[in-house]
């Protein structure tokens, strides 16, 4: 009787609203010469929020001074930036805003691998290029031949870092913690129990914590239960200051060095974790403190700019963002895709803030890694 | 018909999600028809998404023999968990659905053969739009087909009033059961349909806040008809793009417009949008007959 | 002092008092009377302000109270007592004597305890016991006393004698004569006619939501109009 | 020996911590019978607030915590006026109320990130002085145990409270019979307001102390611990103050002695709700709780 | 003797509510039972349809033991009941509150619905057809496509029963039927009770309004704290001194 009244109409009304909505959006991009329409898919809200905050004050940034420079550069970025709340399925609906909405000449981002994995495949398929300027997981760029990344991933990072470790340190035993239901932290953990391996060093004890704990003193408890020459974490910044923290307060020494990965390049770190911090190596992409001119002035002028220190997400963003605009120059396009993904794939050592570079064949980051250490409260090259 | 294209090659995925979010929610309908407060339906797609993952990638099954042995599988755990928990009402039935849902993501997350936290990656994409939308329309057309048969009325009298239900003589535990049963059956298909969209799936897309967005569907849309819950996924998952669209920035403020919608919507429409569309000149005055009952 | 005015009271489509006034003077016990169901318990919640009065007017004290909250009626005096007893069953005997004068000063409150502790030993005895372990009479008697714990002006019973075996209905009664000695006015809502007519000057009589009688109690006591109200024509 | 000590005192002080969140939302719900989800983003405000005013105010800690707690406690009047009190005459008021609660939920964590920022914050170093205590393996340090010792005496303290004091006789009167709290003369709305001011101001202070802890604040932090603060209310009994401590101890002494015991800590998570659903469908009522269970 | 009670207790948390009550009722008879608030009246009811279990002693439906088992099983011998309090399924209509009752009676597979076969089409007329004859029964007809929550107390009492009626009960359970309602309610409910009573319907009623039950019971059994103080007719029961005493209180010839 009652479904008498359920009218489908309604919804068909609804819909109808919707697509005339939807219709004001697509009002198209105006053409001019080499303006350059990059979409930024980033996380501004949801889980990764923090990261594509960062993300999006480091590409401004570039943007800022790219565009402060138009006449010499000869070419204008108009970047779209859009939120994807952390969510594959709203990262996809952003990429077809930007492929068939915006028309942009090429995507930056999504923050999060596990979009990634999504989103990436719809702009192969559309043939849109993509740099991926925090994805870190497996398997990305091998999507396909329009998919780049300028992060280096912990595939990279972290043998070189443990070789170090070996080399230097003389670690023979260490103990595993990682973070083992998020794609990132997981597939630090993978890197590393390949490289340990690989490096002939023994694992005493794997323990695992989740995104968002905040207390990790029961497994620190257990590692320190097995005295490990030292601890190998695979975490983000945020758990990674908390781990770090407890790991000395529950009197695990300072001589039993906390080793990590990308995730620990950031001044989070050493704001977060303070004193705690001290003689804690990572691996990384980006060496914060060198004193290349162009790093140095990033540093300086995103500090005076956003009130505090960029950390590795904002330089990689930032680091993009350039080369971005250097496909789209050498293509002298902004619109034609595939001369963009060509013209991107022959960028060889180019100086960015990352260093010298260059896209592998695989279209993977190319440039050294940098085994970074804690010293007097700051990032130091470890070594030196 | 160039704008329609348009809308469909930006929109299209968003489509696809609608009809996936809206099966999901009429998973939790089921469940709610018949009076019983559930947030299992996260971990029901979950499991029905994984094995049917898991069967077309490693096993070579087709498509639609994985997406029905995974909604098979799910409906039969639905089966074992809702025997027990079905003796609890309201919240604690809640809590109860909710910490086997968290159970279930955890086991996810350590097996090997999920991929753990990457997911399971590379499952061949399989679901189409018309596949989803068929689904869609089955299963609305069933559950609105069983308003009337001796499961429906059980459902709706149960709903209203178990014990006057039981005192008809309907057999509560079982109809119950049934309900959540059928639900997990549904919410396994969904998953295995969703399973097969994106070329991967991770234990976070089963967690604790999409089993919440499930009941937020259910009730926004509002669960007096079997077409509220649609109408709620419809319009929650469309959403974001619609404030996107209308030029609310991104970011929080986006988010708390989000939320303020939802709490107008509670506040305003008890019923749910369902109620904005009921036919006015049917009278709906009277308090709940508990307070008439109670003074008498 | 209590003066109700074509008093109705209606849930959603249900009118349960209809057009219902009647008054209650100073220093005198008014019992309505009536079968099951005839609204003598909504004429009370109405009184009380725990249910609002769809149309009418109450006047207490010569002031109309019609729109003051429930809380607030108290503070003016106008207490009553719920059907069923209704003490709350998880704390214990003294703090719902303390409750009981929630809205006076706490000092008083807690010398009017020990007073009432000693007027109703057994209240004095079990205080440290939850008022859910208490025989039925005893809630009764502890009901009571919580309701005189607010000083009241005019106290509302609402059938004090309901569930009660024999004996503990007559200490009841006996407390309310008492009550009655001490000059409180009391309006009483009883289904044991006898009982209520005795210790009453005034009686109402209900029947579906309308005032069918009135009269003194001793006039209507010898009525068969009442045993026919309760009891049908067969009597 | 060491190892298992230092365990037992790490799961009584994640225990307190679970406590210390859960004894607001407990509150609320033995009063109201409804869930505030909104509890988290509360907790979540609370943390992010007192920092904000000891970094850019400038303010002492000693001023900042006071003034933040009852911020929060403004924010739970607001909570109840805005998305609890309209809907407080509906037959469905703890299914709407739970869903409005989460809007107020979004709008909340939505308004962190928009007012605090998406990055993970601390309190600047020295805020408060941290002694760390050594005997042989075992550490301890001062501001764990005064995190145990506010956990204890905010129980004891709001235990007597509620046994004592005028007003908290009033929330017990209104938690059991509210129309007989009225027949008392309590003003049940304000009764009802207070606790909210209450439960959230206590939400604020739980969030300060575990911000002040554990060196980091962000707008997400309530999400790992609102799961976990549902999981200790049910242990300890829903609405009883000592359960939710209690409760918050047994929770937190489970995770740790299961990592203790299994030696990994995969299935941390998995054990403390596979415990949780044995208690919901063993003993609906919880450890402490005396109350029958309730309908939907 | 279609019911027998046999000496049931019911205990709640130390209190007896039913203390060795007995009773008997015979098949097609009015059977009232009457007695004070909190007497045990609406426990007996509720243990007579399975909602809850007797504490001790025994309950037979035409000589077969039936206490403790569930409310749907007793439903399914033939027992329906009304509530004091009233539970009609306030969103649903009348007729659909009285399609739902059919629910022991009534066949409705799912398949021949799904399918639209017209056998379910006319299964489902018909079912129609018998729910508006149960509301004509208790005239409401004209009611039948309202919301139950949009109907006036009297109307509300009908309608459970018609809800009742539906599942075609050899015993009805009625709780205070006629309570609340004005004169003429009263009076149509009780040609009702009597027609049902003429087919040979079995009825056990409580009731407070004394007209109505003594003009239509043929027996009587009163309660007084969870216990049988009489048993017998009209006549018998209201010139039974406990009864007046329980009903009226003590009287002064008594105190």
């Amino acid at each position: 009787m009652r479904s008498n009244h359920c009218r489908s109409g309604v919804l068909a009304t609804l819909f109808l609203a919707f697509i005339l909505l939807s219709g004001q959006l697509c009002t198209g991009a105006a053409a001019a010469v080499l303006e350059a329409k990059i979409g930024l898919a980033l996380s501004m809200t949801g889980g990764a929020a923090a990261y594509g905050a960062t993300q999006k004050q480091g590409a401004q940034l570039a943007v800022d001074e790219i565009n402060a420079a138009t006449g010499a550069a000869g070419i204008k970025v108009v970047p779209v930036f859009e939120d994807d709340a952390s969510q594959p399925q709203q990262g996809i609906t952003v990429f077809n805003k930007f492929i068939n909405g915006d028309k942009v000449a090429l995507i930056i981002g999504p923050t999060l691998s596990n979009t990634a994995q999504v989103t990436d495949r719809i702009a192969q398929q559309a043939g849109m290029p993509v740099l991926a300027v925090s994805n870190t997981a497996k398997g990305i760029t091998e999507i396909g031949d329009y998919i780049f990344r300028d992060s280096l991933t912990e595939m990279i990072v972290i043998p070189y870092t443990m070789k170090i470790a070996r080399e230097k340190l003389g670690v023979h035993k260490v103990a595993v913690f990682y973070g083992n239901d998020d794609a990132f932290t997981k597939g630090g953990y993978d890197a590393f129990k390949k490289a340990l391996a690989d490096a002939h060093i023994e694992i005493v004890t794997e323990q695992t914590f989740a995104k968002g704990d905040r207390d990790f003193s029961p497994q620190l408890t257990q590692i320190k239960g097995k005295n490990p020459d030292a601890i190998v974490v695979s975490a983000l910044v945020e758990e990674a200051s908390g781990i770090v923290i407890q790991a000395r307060q529950l009197g695990i020494p300072a001589s039993i060095p906390i080793i990590g990965g990308n995730g620990f390049n950031s001044p989070a770190l050493l704001a977060n974790a303070g004193e705690a911090a001290e003689g804690v190596m990572m691996g990384a992409a980006w060496n914060a403190s060198s004193i290349l001119p162009l790093n140095k002035k990033f540093v300086e002028a995103f500090t005076a700019k956003y009130g505090h220190p960029p950390d590795q997400f904002a330089a990689q963003a930032y680091a993009g963002v350039y080369l971005a605009c250097e496909a789209v120059k050498r293509a002298g396009s902004a619109t034609d895709h595939k001369a963009i993904r060509k013209a991107m794939s022959e960028i060889k050592d180019l100086d960015t803030v990352l260093g010298k570079f260059s896209f592998t064949p695989e279209r993977d980051a190319d440039h050294t890694p940098v085994v970074q250490v804690v010293k007097g409260g700051k990032f130091a090259v470890f070594g030196e | 018909m160039e704008a329609l294209g348009q809308f469909f090659a930006i929109y299209g995925s968003l489509v696809n999600f609608i009809g996936i979010n809206a099966l999901l929610a009429l998973s939790l309908y089921l469940t709610l028809a018949a009076g019983q407060l559930s947030l299992g339906s996260a971990a029901f797609a979950a499991i029905g998404g994984y094995t049917a993952g898991i069967l077309t990638m490693k096993c070579g099954f087709p498509f639609l023999l994985s997406v029905a042995i995974g909604s098979i599988l799910s409906g039969l755990v639905g089966l074992v968990i809702g025997l027990p928990v079905l003796r609890l009402r309201g919240v604690f039935l809640a809590i109860a659905t909710l910490s086997f849902g968290e159970v279930v993501r955890i086991i996810v997350l350590n097996l090997d053969i999920t991929g753990g936290a990457q997911g399971l990656v590379g499952i061949p994409n399989l679901t189409k739009t018309w596949g989803i939308y068929l689904t869609l329309a089955l299963a609305g057309y069933s559950i609105a087909r069983l308003r009337r048969s001796r499961a429906g009325w059980c459902f709706e009298s149960i709903r209203e009033d178990e014990t006057a239900a039981a005192a008809m003589g309907i057999n509560t535990t079982y109809y119950k059961t049934l309900a959540f049963t059928l639900g997990a059956l549904l919410a396994g298909l969904a998953g295995g349909l969703y399973a097969h969209l994106n070329y991967i799936i991770t234990p976070r897309e089963f967690g604790f806040s999409v089993a919440v967005d499930l009941l937020i569907y259910n009730i926004v849309g509002g669960v007096r008809c079997w077409y509220g819950p649609m109408l709620g996924a419809f319009l929650l998952t469309a959403l974001p793009e619609i404030l996107r669209g209308t030029g609310v920035a991104a970011g929080p403020v986006r988010m708390a417009a989000n939320g303020l919608i939802l709490l107008l919507v509670i506040l305003f429409l008890p019923n749910g949008l369902v109620s904005v569309f009921t036919r006015p000149g049917r009278p709906q005055a009277g308090l709940p007959p508990a307070a008439v009952a109670e003074e008498v | 002092m209590l003066e109700i005015v074509e008093l109705t009271v209606a849930y959603g489509p249900l009118e349960v008092v209809r057009r219902v006034s009647f008054q209650v003077k100073k220093g005198t016990v008014v019992t309505l009377i009536g079968p099951n169901g005839a609204g003598k318990t909504s004429i009370l919640n109405a009184v009380s302000g725990v249910v609002p009065a769809r149309r009418g007017r109450i006047l207490f004290d010569g002031r109309d109270i019609t729109r003051l909250p429930a809380h607030r009626r108290v503070s003016e005096g106008l207490v009553q007592v719920p059907e069923g007893r209704q003490v709350l069953a998880g704390m214990t005997v003294r703090e719902n004597l303390e409750l009981g004068g929630y809205r006076r000063p706490i000092r008083e409150v807690m010398q009017d305890v020990v007073r009432m502790e000693e007027r109703f030993p057994i209240l004095g005895e079990r205080r440290q016991m939850m008022a859910g372990s208490l025989s039925g009479g005893e809630q009764q008697l502890l009901a009571i006393a919580r309701g005189m714990m607010a000083r009241p002006k005019l106290l509302l019973l609402d059938e004090p004698s309901l569930g009660l075996a024999p004996k503990m209905v007559q200490a009841v009664f006996e407390t309310i004569a008492q009550l009655k000695a001490e000059g409180l006015t009391i309006l009483l809502v009883e289904q044991n006619a006898h009982l209520a007519l005795a210790s009453s000057s005034h009686a109402y009589v209900l029947e579906s939501g309308k005032m069918v009688m009135d009269g003194p109690a001793q006039t209507l006591r010898s009525e068969a109009a009442i045993i026919s109200a309760y009891l049908g024509q067969a009597i | 020996m060491d190892l298992l000590a230092q365990q037992l005192i790490n799961g009584l002080f994640i225990g307190s911590v679970y406590g210390l969140f859960a004894v607001g939302y407990t509150l609320v719900f033995g009063v109201l019978d409804i869930l505030n989800l909104a509890h988290a983003a509360v907790f979540t405000l609370g943390g992010l607030l007192a920092l904000w005013l000891v970094e850019t105010a400038g303010l002492s800690l000693w001023l900042a915590f006071p003034a933040s707690v009852l911020a929060c406690g403004v924010l739970g009047l607001i909570l109840d006026r805005v998305a609890f009190a309209p809907l407080r005459q509906r037959a469905d008021s703890n299914f709407s109320g739970l869903i409005s609660s989460i809007a107020m939920a979004i709008i909340f964590e939505s308004a962190a990130l928009g007012l605090f920022g998406a990055r993970t914050v601390r309190f600047p170093a020295h805020t408060v002085s941290v002694h760390i205590w050594r005997w042989g393996g075992i550490s301890i340090t001062s501001l764990q145990v005064e995190i145990v010792a506010v956990a204890l005496l905010l129980m004891v303290g709001l235990t007597q409270f509620l046994n004592r004091a005028r007003a908290g006789k009033a929330i017990r009167a209104v938690a059991e019979n509210d129309r007989t709290a009225r027949l008392l003369g309590i003003h049940v709305d304000g009764i009802i307001a207070f606790t909210f001011f209450i439960s959230s101001a206590l939400g604020g202070a739980a969030g300060i102390l575990f911000g002040l802890y554990f060196d980091s604040l962000s707008p997400d932090m309530g999400r790992s611990i609102e799961l976990k603060g549902l999981a200790v209310i049910i242990l300890g009994g829903m609405g009883s103050i000592p359960g939710a401590i209690i409760g918050g101890l047994a929770f937190g002494l489970s995770e740790v002695l299961t990592v203790a015991i299994t030696g990994t800590s995969n299935l941390r998570d998995a054990v403390a709700f596979t415990v949780l659903f044995a208690v919901l469908i063993l003993r609906p009522s919880g450890i402490f709780g005396r109350r029958k269970m309730r309908e939907a | 003797m279609l019911l027998q009670v046999r000496d049931v207790t019911r205990t709640f948390g130390g209190v007896k509510a039913l203390d060795g009550v007995c009773l008997e009722v015979e098949k097609g008879g009015v059977h009232g039972l009457i007695g004070p608030n909190g007497a045990g009246k609406t426990t007996l009811i509720n243990i007579l349809s399975g909602i809850t279990a007797p504490s001790s002693g025994e309950v037979l439906l035409d000589g077969q033991a039936v206490h403790g088992l569930p409310a749907h099983r007793l439903a399914a011998m033939g027992v329906a009941r009304t509530f004091q309090n009233i539970r009609i399924f306030p969103a649903m209509t009348c007729l659909e509150n009285v399609m739902a009752g059919q629910h022991m009676v009534a066949s409705r597979p799912f398949f021949p619905r799904l399918f639209c076969l017209p056998s379910a089409r006319r299964r489902e007329k018909d079912q129609r057809i018998e729910a508006l004859a149960c509301l004509r029964r208790v005239g409401i007809e004209a009611r039948a496509d309202f919301p139950a929550k949009a109907l006036s107390y009297g109307e509300r009492r009908r309608l459970e029963i018609a809800r009742a009626l539906a599942s075609r009960p050899r015993l009805l359970l009625l709780d205070e039927p006629v309570a609340g309602m004005r004169q003429k309610g009263v009076q149509e409910m009780g040609r009702l009770v009597q027609s049902l009573a003429a087919e040979g319907m079995t009825l056990l009623l409580i009731e407070h309004n004394m007209a109505f039950v003594m003009g239509l019971c043929s027996r009587i059994t009163v309660l007084n704290f969870g216990r049988t103080l009489t048993t017998g007719n009209p006549e018998q029961v209201s010139h039974h001194s406990e009864v007046i005493e329980a009903y009226l209180g003590v009287s002064e010839s008594h105190a």
